[in-house]
């Protein structure tokens, strides 16, 4: 049974099917090669600067320069892009071949495959990038000297691997990437490395990351087998032309999207392999914000839009997809309600929005993902920031019980506003950048058929207006209110005058990258309404250009005019698009105002309410299950690893007891237990030595004369 | 004649370091393997052979006519890369010994000398015999090595070593002599040229005697590698031996067995090999998970590297039985690059040792702040041996892996493995996470943990040496991650040679598959 | 049953002879095994002896064949060279240990 | 007939130096005392001097040989092989007979007395047992196979008992003499039954005989058979093959170490050749014919018994020379392997291997024989724990010696074993050589003590201080012998063709 992209109709799914346009080789374009060089060059100069105990800035300059550098370099190339896109090789990796036929031959070479999907994501990387380090220059100081060489060369690290992941023309380099941006990861979370917490979370972050990467591994093989290539555009060409292994078109088909699925499930975070991502917040903040906010944990988004026709070709995977972002979604929002630490709150609120993506890829608008992507690694990073800023100014202090009425506090007040650009974008208030993209989703969530995706689209409605109430009750609680606060346990030099704690407020580079994110946050709400330049019947303005020219190009909104028959379905008799922009702002309004009355007017009821709900056994289990995380990590520990760590155990035991013990010395014993058998023959008397000689000879002449077939006559004749 | 350089010079510099005076003889000893090394360069220049398979420098002259034993010596492209390994790795071993052997330094050096001549006598054979001689010899320096200058059970763990692959290889080398017997009544006269008994067995002999042949080579070579279930030595040996055997030892001699797969078991015996790969890679497969399982419980960091190496050299034994050049080359690949991570991670674990005088993880943490550069060096060839794309690691585990994933679908190869190995088998990447990031997690970050005792001559951090040592396995490890193609394009026509008999044999495995109920 | 069987291969005298041989050789082993005194264990082997010579005459008569008698003169010469190494050997291990029980003698043993 | 004395030429030599040896040991000056070494040296050279001279001969005997033999050339292989490990033995044994009494003389303690004296006959037997050995090879029929194996033994009893003056030397003299009688008596049992069975004593004739009748009948008859195996017991005692090597431990043991050296050397090389010999007479050549089954199956038993059997017990001992001992019988277990192989690639690599132990053997013995502990000889191989510390070239012999016993490449008996074990795959017995390597790799259980210990151990045994011995000809022997194991597989390509050549040179058929 061949299926194909145009098999999807069948399925109900419906897609146009266009024809792409094939890409060039563009040798010339090799200057693009800068945007991973750069950040590898400073990873070499901070590396110098780590080894020379440089104690000044320089770190941060060079890096700050580097990604700079990287940031124009990805504009440049944008504004030298001509769709369909080019192929940029660099440099060779892995080239064999023994044989003449396609699938005699694997090649993944260094090379960037430039559309518009690839540099959306390369632009906003090393934009965001640039600005955080800005940040990070100032945030880092205590450690001037220390680690901040350390975290800078990470951090070009980071950069050079996700431009690896994103830029690649080939699912192996984007491997390299992946794996590279797990490293980095791993090497910034585990910062602070002699903290066990850091130690452990990166050691958590880099394992189950692991496991992800298995599945893009194994996709990676079933690719190859399938398709007898593992670069982008002739897998395009493969799947176009039908041109693949038959053998291998049942399973291998299906396969692969759920491989690929785990591989972006465990990078961003999605169930069941979230778990990481929270306690990921042990690494300095500015990492948290660029790597676990606003574009590492993107890569599943990117992952799947990058190889959206595999999945086309299975469309139960896109519906797992839908599923999973949904239920994602919804339990990440619960156990955010339920946190104190804003940090946390902020990373459940990552895994709750990263959900809402891939919620979008499973309902066909790669479109909405995009876009959800791009405005939220804004307003995400903004908060993320705002959080930083806070931790910095109270000694690591991150208990919103314990903070209050930042906004009336000197040298406080850009903090306490950008976060509120960023707490509106999040809880999709009207009108901000936020509304809109989580309207793209939510929308196409009620106009795509699957099963059962009416209820999914109404449990991320519900989600929203989760989402509005977790985020303002930590507006609320930290900004507004009464001036109060007390230090965290992280005091530095400088923050203790006479016993006595004063804040710190943020400075020149903190408040500058505060608010020119937050300014882009706001902004980002802009480009929904430009116009399309690449097809004017799509809808969704400058980002649906952006995915249009990339093999994501199946999920793109198609223009509200149009009525065709994908947009036939209604809610609340209304088109979708137009009925969500009611929906959801009321559904965020409703739980801001939540927020407001438990957290900023009448804080005593929030307590109220949790003792209450704390002492009724039917419901008591709900807000202690949710601190909890739902149990989630007792539940690996207890399922995955304590019985991996006994079968450890076992296996040692084993190795040491039966194999070595047993099987290895017990063999080699068996010569001296044998030999110490036969040790009465040499008892030394001359006669017993004698009588064993004569019964060994005796016993042979017998045994033979028994045993061998004798003619007894034929003797003496 | 090069051929014969490479075996003679380490042999002269031992004889020389016998009797230099005391003071020279470390220098001699490394003069001497960079003397090698040089050849071993010259030699790899001089080579012909690279990317297109075949036989080059040549050397070969008559010991015992009779049987047709000669001195013959020559490489193959992968050969050549082995003895580069061996030479490159020798000098390091040197100079990583300096000052953490303190007695009888003279025999030390002579018999880290006479290993590097009988290790590149290994891969230098073309002769059966001159293979086995060099293949067993290499067992006596290593014996001393541990014997002498082990730790504390060294006796034991020397014997043990000594013993469990002596007998191994005896069990070869019957296995061997049958085939040369079969090969000399079939020709008429005996010969030992590997080449000429490889054409004679892969066609001459019937699949019965070829199993019985996989056995014995296997008796040999699969306590060499290790594979599980023959594998206790390895870890015992590792713990006991000086930092510069445990080097020799993960870098080299284990290799001595998965070349001994590629140079005797693939070519000679390759019905009995395809008939019976399934069995063996899941021998590997379970040797892979079961050793990395074993290494998330080891409290002794040295001995969780040296699981590690079980773990590992079953993703190499696992290309090789795939039976394709994917994971013929990413498993050769593979042996060098085990050679370079696992080989600096002893290093480092030895010049934790003589500066801790313990290797135990509930002793020490938190090096990072006291030996950073120790620690990078650390966290790098962990990450080298985790497989990180980027590094060495990650390309030959990826060929390997792929290579198994692909066995059967790569042209006319026969392969009975298939998508199930090498899932299972990729388990061991997150294994090999796990326990390796367990160990850097414990040893090298985490609160600082110093044992009581005092402190050695040597100053808190790596010295110059010590990072002269490392740089050059680091390097190696970087640009074989970055430019695999180097290698890969260097050893495909000897690989595309071995693997030459196998589309032969495709039809009869159809057949098996066929007669036993099975898919491919 | 064998003596028969040899008596009808080989005719009378050669199966007596070879019985009595047997009988004597038997003897000596069993007197070997069994005594304990060196002397009287040297004489069995003695006795082991005569009997093979006691073989070879039979057969060199059966065979009328000279070589077995040439045999026998050198066999009463060797059992001759042994009967004055033996009784050396006795009194060196009478003056040593003052018994000539063999069993004293198990120094040598693991 | 004057043709055959004309061959003995070499064996007659050694004779006269045995004579020559009693004589002037007895002599009261110390000088000539003192050259009893000297002159079996001499004699050894001699004799192989004189084989080499008898054999090239320009004449229509020289291409055959001593044609009268059933194996024409093998003297001429087993006269060097005997003279040079003889040579070695010399200078293993030179200067411990008699040593306490020669040192009281010298000091003036004692007067002279030639009945007191052993050195000359000491000597003599020495070369008597050593010319057994070499009329062993040259034998053609029973007799002279019977007489040249008392010769090669019956010296070997007096050397036990008069080589130390100890209890236990004696005990081992008793035990060795007594059980080599009735080992004798078994051979002489097998003899005569051969002689009835076959109506003659020459080896050819038998030969003939008994194939003419396994033509005929398809077996060689069963008095036959009977007469060879108890041939082949009686042979394996001389050997030390199971199940007649029961006393080879204890006699190994309580023997002075130079005596023991000689003991592990010379019967067993005798009873190689003179199974060789038995064995020829089944018609059993290069060229054709088979054992008896029920001869190879015996063989095949007694070859694997015998080396599990040594290997083994070697595994329990604490007694360096027992543990030897055990590994003295071990070896003939491979060397059965050989004759098992059958003539031709069998035989002449029982032969190459027959030297390469001899070597090896006697090797570890010279160390032993250097080296005194308290004034008596070393006892327990822990004492040899840290020897490298005080004597590091007799460490190093030791170790170069075990590991030449334990066969390890590139050391002779490497080679040795190896030729065994080719002969062996390529006469069909896979199995035994199996077995043989497995056995291998258990002796290198306790070789490796005797590797370890003086080179890695830490004077453990520091109990007993080791001293050299005064006399240096052990020395030079343990240097002389290690040499050779190291250098020795140089010479191996023409030994081997000379071993083939004596191997397939045969009688073909009977001139009557």
């Amino acid at each position: 049974m061949m299926q194909s992209i145009f098999a999807i109709q069948k399925s109900g799914i419906g897609v146009p099917a266009v024809p792409m346009e094939e890409v060039v080789i563009a040798a010339d374009l090799s200057w693009a090669g800068l945007i991973l060089l750069l950040p590898l060059i400073s990873l070499v100069l901070c590396g110098v600067c780590a080894a020379m105990r440089v104690k000044s800035k320089a770190p941060a300059m060079i890096t700050a320069a580097a990604l700079a550098g990287s940031f124009v370099t990805s504009v440049a190339l944008y504004l030298n892009y001509v769709p369909p896109g080019d192929v940029i090789p660099l440099l060779d990796w892995m080239n064999l071949s023994w044989g003449e036929s396609r699938f005699d031959a694997f090649s993944a070479n260094f090379a960037l495959y430039i559309d518009s999907l690839s540099l959306l994501w390369i632009m906003f990387v090393t934009g965001l990038g640039t600005l955080i380090t800005i940040y990070a220059s100032e945030y880092m100081e205590p450690d001037l000297g220390k680690g901040y060489a350390r975290f800078f060369a990470g951090v070009s690290v980071f950069l050079f691997a996700m431009g690896c992941l994103v830029l690649s023309d080939n699912l192996l380099m984007l491997y390299l990437g992946w794996e590279g941006v797990g490293f980095a990861s791993y090497w910034l979370i585990g910062y602070y490395y002699q903290r066990p917490s850091a130690v452990a979370a990166a050691k958590k972050a880099f394992i189950v990351n692991r496991i992800g990467d298995l599945g893009l591994a194994l996709a990676v093989y079933l690719i190859w087998v399938t398709f007898g290539t593992v670069q982008y555009d002739e897998l395009m060409s493969v799947l176009q032309a039908n041109d693949w292994r038959p053998e291998f078109e049942g399973w291998s088909v299906t396969a692969i999207p759920f491989l690929l699925m785990l591989a972006a499930f465990g990078k961003s975070a999605q169930l069941p392999l979230y778990v990481w991502l929270p306690d990921a917040m042990e690494g300095p903040t500015p990492v948290s914000a660029l790597i676990h906010a606003a574009t590492m944990v993107t890569a599943g988004i990117y992952l799947v839009a990058r190889t959206y026709p595999l999945f086309l070709m299975e469309p139960v995977s896109l519906q797992v997809v839908a599923w999973v972002g949904g239920l994602t979604a919804l339990l990440a929002a619960t156990i955010g309600m339920a946190q104190f630490d804003i940090k946390r709150i902020m990373a459940y609120s990552t895994v709750s929005q990263l959900g809402y993506m891939f919620l979008g890829l499973g309902v066909l608008t790669t479109y909405g993902a995009a876009y959800h992507v791009f405005t939220h690694a804004f307003f995400k990073a903004v908060l993320f920031l705002t959080c930083g800023a806070i931790m910095h100014g109270f000694a690591g202090q991150l208990d919103l019980r314990k903070l209050s009425g930042l906004r009336h506090m000197k040298g406080w007040r850009i903090t306490a506003w950008t976060m509120l650009i960023g707490c509106l974008c999040l809880a999709g208030f009207p009108f901000t950048s936020g509304y809109f993209s989580k309207d793209a989703i939510l929308a196409e969530a009620f106009v795509t058929q699957g099963p059962g995706f009416e209820i999914l689209g109404w449990i991320a409605i519900v989600t929203a207006g989760l989402t509005a109430y977790y985020t303002f009750r930590v507006w609320f609680r930290v900004c507004a209110g009464p001036v109060a606060f007390e230090p965290g346990d992280e005091l530095h030099d400088g923050d203790a005058h006479h016993g006595e704690f004063h804040p710190h407020a943020p400075r020149f580079a903190i408040n500058g990258v505060l608010l020119v994110i937050a300014i882009g946050a706001l902004l980002a709400a802009v480009p929904y309404f430009l116009d399309n330049q690449a097809d004017e019947h799509l809808a969704g303005g400058w980002i649906a250009d952006m995915v249009h020219d990339s093999t994501a190009r199946e999920g793109l909104p198609a223009g509200h005019g149009d009525v065709d028959g994908a947009h036939h379905a209604t809610i609340l008799g209304m088109d979708p698009h137009a009925a969500m922009y009611y929906i959801s702002g009321v559904v965020g309004l409703i739980g801001l105002s939540f927020a407001a009355w438990l957290h900023l007017w009448r804080r005593s009821d929030a307590d109220a309410l949790s003792r209450w709900m704390r002492q009724r056994i039917w419901i008591g289990w709900l807000p202690r299950a949710m601190e909890r995380k739902w149990y989630v990590d007792e539940i690996y520990h207890g399922v995955v690893r304590a019985p991996l760590w006994i079968l450890g155990h076992m296996c040692h035991a084993f190795d040491r007891f039966i194999i070595d013990g047993l099987l290895v010395d017990g063999t080699a014993r068996l010569p001296r237990t044998l030999a110490r058998w036969l040790q009465p023959l040499q008892s030394g008397v001359v006669q017993s030595i004698a009588l064993a000689m004569a019964g060994g000879v005796a016993i042979i002449l017998l045994a033979m004369a028994l045993f061998m077939q004798f003619d007894w006559p034929g003797g003496a004749h | 004649m090069f051929a014969l350089l490479l075996l003679v010079i380490p042999i002269l510099t031992a004889v020389a370091v016998l009797f230099v005076p005391e003071r020279t003889i470390r220098t001699c000893a490394f003069l001497g393997s960079l003397v090698a090394a040089g050849v071993a360069i010259l030699a790899a220049i001089s080579f012909g052979g690279w990317g297109n398979g075949g036989w080059g420098l040549e050397y070969s002259t008559p010991l015992l006519p009779l049987y047709g034993i000669h001195l013959s010596l020559g490489v193959d492209s992968v050969a050549l890369l082995l003895v580069l390994l061996t030479a490159g790795l020798m000098p390091l071993a040197i100079l990583g010994s300096w000052s953490g052997i303190q007695h009888r330094i003279r025999e030390y050096y002579t018999w880290l000398l006479v290993l590097s001549a009988a290790m590149t006598g290994v891969f230098l054979a073309r002769d059966l015999l001159v293979f086995y001689v060099c293949f067993e010899f290499t067992l006596v320096p290593m014996y001393f090595l541990i014997a002498i200058y082990g730790s504390s059970n060294r006796a034991w763990a020397s014997l043990k070593f000594f013993i469990y692959t002596f007998l191994g290889s005896l069990l070869a080398l019957a296995g061997l002599l049958y085939v040369a017997w079969a090969a000399a009544s079939h020709l008429g006269e005996w010969t030992f040229s590997i080449p000429a008994l490889s054409d004679f067995a892969s066609a001459g002999l019937t699949s019965t005697e070829q199993t019985w042949i996989l056995a014995a080579l296997l008796a040999g070579f699969a306590v060499k590698i290790p594979l599980f279930p023959v594998h206790t030595w390895l870890p015992l040996a590792h713990t006991e031996a000086p930092t510069a055997g445990s080097v020799i030892l993960a870098g080299v001699l284990l290799k001595l067995g998965t070349y001994g797969i590629y140079r005797f078991v693939l070519p000679m015996v390759p019905a009995a090999v395809v008939e019976w790969a399934p069995f063996l890679a899941v021998l590997a497969i379970i040797g892979i998970l079961y050793a990395a399982l074993i290494c998330w419980v080891q409290t002794d960091v040295k001995k969780l590297v040296a699981y590690s190496s079980v773990s590992h050299l079953g993703f190499c034994v696992l290309g090789l039985l795939a039976l394709n050049p994917l994971g013929m080359q990413g498993s050769v690949l593979y042996m060098i690059n085990h050679g370079l991570s696992t080989g600096a991670l002893f290093f480092l674990i030895g010049m934790m040792y003589e500066r801790y005088h313990t290797r135990d993880m509930g002793q020490i943490g938190g090096l990072a702040r006291v030996m950073p550069v120790w620690s990078f060096f650390m966290v790098f060839f962990v990450l080298a041996s985790v497989g990180l794309p980027g590094l060495n690691g990650f390309v030959s585990e990826f060929l390997c892996l792929m290579g198994t994933f692909a066995a059967g679908s790569t042209g006319a190869y026969p392969g009975l493995l298939g998508p199930w190995f090498a899932a299972v088998a990729a388990l061991g990447m997150i294994f090999a996470a796990m326990y390796l990031l367990i160990m850097v997690g414990k040893v090298v970050f985490g609160p600082v943990r110093e044992p009581a005792n005092e402190r050695g001559p040597l100053p808190a951090d790596l010295n110059l040496r010590e990072i002269i040592v490392l740089v050059p396995l680091a390097v190696g490890c970087v640009y074989l991650g970055v430019q695999p193609d180097v290698a890969m394009h260097a050893m495909e026509g000897a690989i595309r040679d071995t693997l030459a008999i196998y589309p032969d044999l495709a039809g009869s495995v159809h057949d098996m598959l066929a007669s036993t109920g099975a898919e491919p | 049953m064998t003596v028969g069987m040899l008596a009808m291969a080989g005719g009378v005298s050669l199966a007596h002879a070879l019985l009595l041989a047997g009988a004597l050789f038997s003897i000596g082993i069993a007197g070997f095994l069994s005594r304990r005194n060196l002397i009287v264990m040297f004489l069995c082997t003695e006795l082991m002896f005569q009997a093979v010579i006691i073989v070879m005459a039979a057969f060199g008569h059966w065979y009328w064949d000279f070589s077995g008698q040439v045999f026998i003169i050198f066999i009463l010469t060797i059992a001759a060279a042994e009967a004055a190494l033996a009784l050396a050997l006795v009194v060196l291990l009478h003056r040593r240990r003052a018994t000539l029980d063999a069993s004293a003698w198990r120094e040598l043993r693991e | 007939m004057m043709d055959r004395i004309w061959f003995l030429l070499p064996e007659l030599i050694m004779l006269t130096g045995a004579v020559v040896c009693a004589v002037s040991g007895l002599s009261r000056d110390v000088g000539v005392r003192r050259a009893l070494p000297g002159i079996a040296i001499i004699t050894l050279i001699l004799a192989y001097a004189a084989s080499g001279f008898v054999y090239e001969m320009p004449s229509d005997e020289a291409s055959v040989g001593d044609a009268a033999a059933v194996f024409p050339w093998l003297a001429r292989m087993m006269i060097p092989i005997a003279s040079v490990v003889g040579v070695v033995l010399v200078l293993v044994q030179s200067g411990f007979v008699d040593r306490s009494y020669e040192d009281a003389v010298a000091a003036g303690r004692l007067q002279f007395d030639p009945l007191r004296s052993n050195r000359g006959e000491f000597w003599s037997f020495f070369l008597l047992s050593l010319g057994g050995l070499m009329l062993t090879s040259s034998a053609s029929d029973l007799i002279w196979l019977f007489l040249a194996l008392e010769l090669t033994s019956l010296p070997t009893y007096v050397m036990v008992a008069i080589g130390r003056k100890d209890r236990v030397a004696q005990e081992a003299a008793m035990k060795y003499f007594f059980l080599g009688a009735m080992a004798a008596a078994i051979l002489l049992l097998g003899f005569g039954l051969l002689y009835g069975a076959t109506g003659t004593m020459n080896f050819a004739e038998m030969r003939d005989v008994l194939s003419a009748r396994a033509g005929e009948t398809g077996s060689i008859g069963s008095l036959a058979t009977i007469g060879l195996l108890m041939s082949v017991l009686g042979v394996a005692y001389k050997l030390a093959a199971a199940p007649m090597h029961l006393y080879a431990a204890d006699v190994y043991d309580g023997a002075a170490a130079p005596v023991t050296a000689f003991l592990g050397f010379v019967p067993k090389a005798a009873g190689a050749v003179g199974l060789m010999l038995l064995l020829s007479i089944t018609g059993w050549t290069e060229s054709g014919g088979s054992l008896p089954p029920a001869v190879l199956v015996t063989l095949w038993v007694i070859a694997v018994m015998t080396m599990t059997l040594g290997n083994i017990g070697a595994l329990l001992q604490d007694r360096v020379k027992r543990m030897l001992g055990y590994s003295s019988i071990s070896h003939s277990g491979y060397i059965l392997i050989g004759i098992i192989a059958g003539p031709g690639a069998g035989y002449s690599a029982v032969l190459i291997y027959l030297l390469a132990y001899g070597l090896g053997n006697t090797a570890t013995f010279a160390v032993l024989a250097s080296l005194r502990s308290g004034g008596q000889e070393l006892e327990r191989v822990d004492d040899l724990a840290g020897l490298r510390e005080r004597h590091p070239g007799l460490a190093w012999a030791m170790a170069i010696s075990a590991g030449s016993l334990l066969g390890f490449p590139p050391l002779f008996g490497f080679w040795g074993k190896l030729l065994l074990f080719i002969a062996g795959v390529a006469s069909g017995h896979l199995l035994i050589v199996i077995i043989a390597g497995i056995n291998s790799a258990i002796s290198a259980w306790y070789y490796l003590r005797l590797v370890a210990l003086p080179l890695t151990g830490q004077g453990e045994g520091a109990g007993v201080t080791v001293e050299r011995s005064s006399s240096v000809g052990p020395r030079y022997a343990a240097i002389l012998t290690c040499v050779a194991l190291i250098l020795g597989p140089l010479l191996l390509m023409p030994m081997l063709d000379e071993a083939d050549h004596a191997i397939t040179q045969t009688t073909s058929v009977s001139e009557e």
